[in-house]
């Protein structure tokens, strides 16, 4: 019992520290917020699966949890869907290749 | 010297807080940057209570059942932290957020009637030094709402 | 700044969501005797759940679920019902505000006190609900008739 | 070990405050603000003050967010930064020195958590002792809030009711007055059928307010 909620929990905490990276590495808001979304929120379903398990959970504690997970899940999309079309409505103009491509040859165009 | 600090290293912490939030307070010239100002300055006070109300060894203070005699709670002050200061600034965050809400108005109103939130402006034109009010295309300048579509719906 | 939403997908999510937490706020003032909550959470949160409708769905819609007038009728009956709480024990001889003078026939004083603990965090829970409320309804200037 | 977190949350704290001074845009400041407000209610969590975490949680970080928005949204969203030298050198020794006045009042302040501090030794023993017996309410600062120190209560929630009044006595207006000078569109008549609400452009020469949909 433990053992299962030990690792959901670490699988979750894992997909959270991916999350976390994503929003560092990753290069505009657009592929950021794929990237967040949908690693958090399997993260949150991992974690609270975890929770489910303790062995020190009482019932209606873990009714309240689902509670949480349900709404979470539900919200958490949402915003993301609400925050991203903010950008877009905003002018956030997404990253392509081609911008790579031209920092790129502008860099070796540059050093060499 | 190093003991007195790391016994009291939140004071200087919550210390530092007051200051940014009455730095806020007293030089920003923005209207709405005050008002940020004004409520960081609260949450700190805000912290320094609750941090006084933390005793060693206590828990939240929602009285525990007794293991030994069933339908009676374990009473012992020593097990709880101080709940007094907890209800005062329960109160007291209820009371800002009123306070805010009472300064957004003000700010709102005076927007509507100078046309901007730069305290100096405004200062000077109830001084009578800056008569001129702007223009009304001027005001609205950050949301060009007139030529919006209908959305994505 | 109140109407409708344009994306489909937040506007109807919070409809959804809103029922449940005026429910969420109801529970909060009744649970405050046993766990963290009350008078002061339970009004912010069921404010919360008025309050979100105006943000995102048409302004007649909204307003069938709280209309705009619940804010001050709401912030004064939560003021005078704790006033009237408080007032009960005069008239029994008790000094203002404690509930356990008031004599109710099977019940002990401490249950008393139970009981006006609740209804004094009911009315806060309205005076805070009708604050709020009102707060926002002002400033987002769809008061005035 | 709860005091190193203490410490990281404090220190993020900081970080937050000072930025949401610092940065231009309004919107931006008010999302920072949100976030310094819940890392403090994680902090209210951290030392047991569970109510307070609750409700700094929902007021805090949400509607004074909320209302920090709708506020912005009728104004401007630009910080109109007028770089006052003069008042800042003005204001900055003032600081210190009240810095350094606290500093040195708060070595008189009892150690954190000391149960031998005089605030743990006082009335608050007595209403933890006997709020059961009294009002058979387990949550002690429930039964502080609405039945030892309901007076309290009776004068906050008056403050509250009273804060909305004023708000609203502020911003009514008739409609024949002369002094209102609006002439924002929300006011037209029509004028808000299908107002799109999403925000211009951070800055103005950005790409126009106009990007993909």
């Amino acid at each position: 019992m433990i053992i299962v909620a030990n690792v959901l929990v670490g699988a979750g905490l894992f997909f959270l520290v991916v999350s976390a990276i994503a929003l560092l590495i990753m290069p505009d808001v657009y592929t950021r917020a794929h990237a967040v979304a949908k690693s958090e929120t399997l993260a949150l379903l991992l974690l609270f699966g975890g929770l489910f398990f303790r062995p020190e959970l009482t019932l209606d504690a873990s009714g309240l949890l689902a509670l949480v997970l349900i709404f979470s899940l539900i919200a958490n999309p949402t915003a993301i869907h609400a925050l991203l079309r903010a950008a877009s409505r905003s002018g956030a103009l997404p990253w392509t290749v081609i911008d790579q491509r031209l920092a790129d040859e502008e860099l070796r165009g540059g050093t060499s | 010297m190093m003991e007195l600090l790391l016994d009291r290293y939140i004071y200087v912490l919550v210390l530092v807080l007051l200051a940014i939030g009455l730095y806020g307070v007293l030089v920003k010239g923005d209207l709405v940057k005050k008002v940020i100002g004004l409520t960081i300055f609260s949450t700190a006070i805000y912290l320094f209570f609750i941090e006084g109300s933390l005793q060693e060894g206590g828990t939240a203070p929602v009285l525990m059942p007794d293991p030994e005699n069933p339908g009676e709670f374990l009473n012992d002050p020593l097990l709880y932290v101080d709940p007094l200061p907890h209800l005062l600034i329960l109160t007291a965050i209820v009371v800002g957020v009123g306070v805010v809400g009472v300064a957004l108005a003000l700010l709102v109103r005076l927007y509507r009637t100078h046309g901007t939130l730069d305290e100096a402006v405004i200062a000077d034109r109830l001084a009578g030094k800056a008569p001129d009010i702007p223009a009304a295309d001027e005001r609205r300048d950050a949301f060009d709402v007139e030529d919006a579509g209908d959305g994505d719906a | 700044m109140i109407g409708a939403y344009p994306s489909v997908v937040v506007r109807v999510v919070c409809a959804l969501l809103s029922p449940f937490i005026l429910m969420f706020g109801l529970y909060v003032v009744a649970h405050g005797h046993y766990g963290p909550g009350g008078g002061f959470a339970g009004g912010v949160f069921i404010a919360v759940g008025a309050i979100l409708p105006r943000l995102t769905l048409p302004e007649e819609l909204a307003y069938r679920l709280v209309p705009p007038a619940a804010g001050p009728l709401a912030g004064g009956v939560g003021l005078l019902l704790f006033l009237l709480v408080g007032t009960l024990p005069l008239l029994v001889g008790g000094s203002f505000l404690d509930y356990g003078a008031v004599e109710i026939a099977g019940l002990e004083a401490s249950r008393v006190r139970y009981l006006g603990i609740l209804v004094v965090e009911a009315a806060v829970g309205l005076a805070v609900f009708g604050a709020m409320v009102l707060i926002v309804d002002v400033l987002t200037g769809k008061d005035r008739p | 070990m709860i005091v190193p977190l203490d410490l990281v949350l404090f220190l993020v704290l900081i970080v937050t405050a000072v930025l949401a001074l610092a940065v231009k845009d309004l919107l931006a400041a008010t999302a920072l603000l949100a976030a310094y407000s819940l890392f403090a209610a994680l902090l209210f969590a951290g030392v047991l003050a569970v109510d307070v975490a609750l409700v700094e949680a929902a007021l805090g970080a949400g509607l004074t967010g909320v209302l920090f928005v709708i506020a912005i949204l009728a104004t401007t969203r630009h910080s109109s930064p007028r770089p006052d030298a003069r008042r800042r050198w003005a204001v900055l020794p003032l600081i210190v020195a009240f810095l350094g006045l606290m500093l040195f009042a708060s070595t008189g302040l009892p150690d954190r958590g000391d149960p031998d501090a005089p605030a743990q030794r006082g009335v608050s023993q007595t209403y933890l002792a006997d709020s059961y017996a009294d009002t058979e309410t387990p949550n002690v600062v429930t039964s502080l809030l609405a039945d030892y120190r309901s007076m309290d209560t009776l004068g906050e929630t008056m403050v509250i009711v009273t804060a909305a009044l004023a708000a609203a006595l502020v911003l009514i207006r008739r409609v024949d007055d002369p002094s209102d000078r609006t002439d924002d569109p929300r006011d037209t008549p029509g004028g808000d059928a299908d107002l799109d609400r999403d925000l211009g452009p951070a800055d103005e020469d950005g790409y126009g307010g106009r990007g993909p949909r």
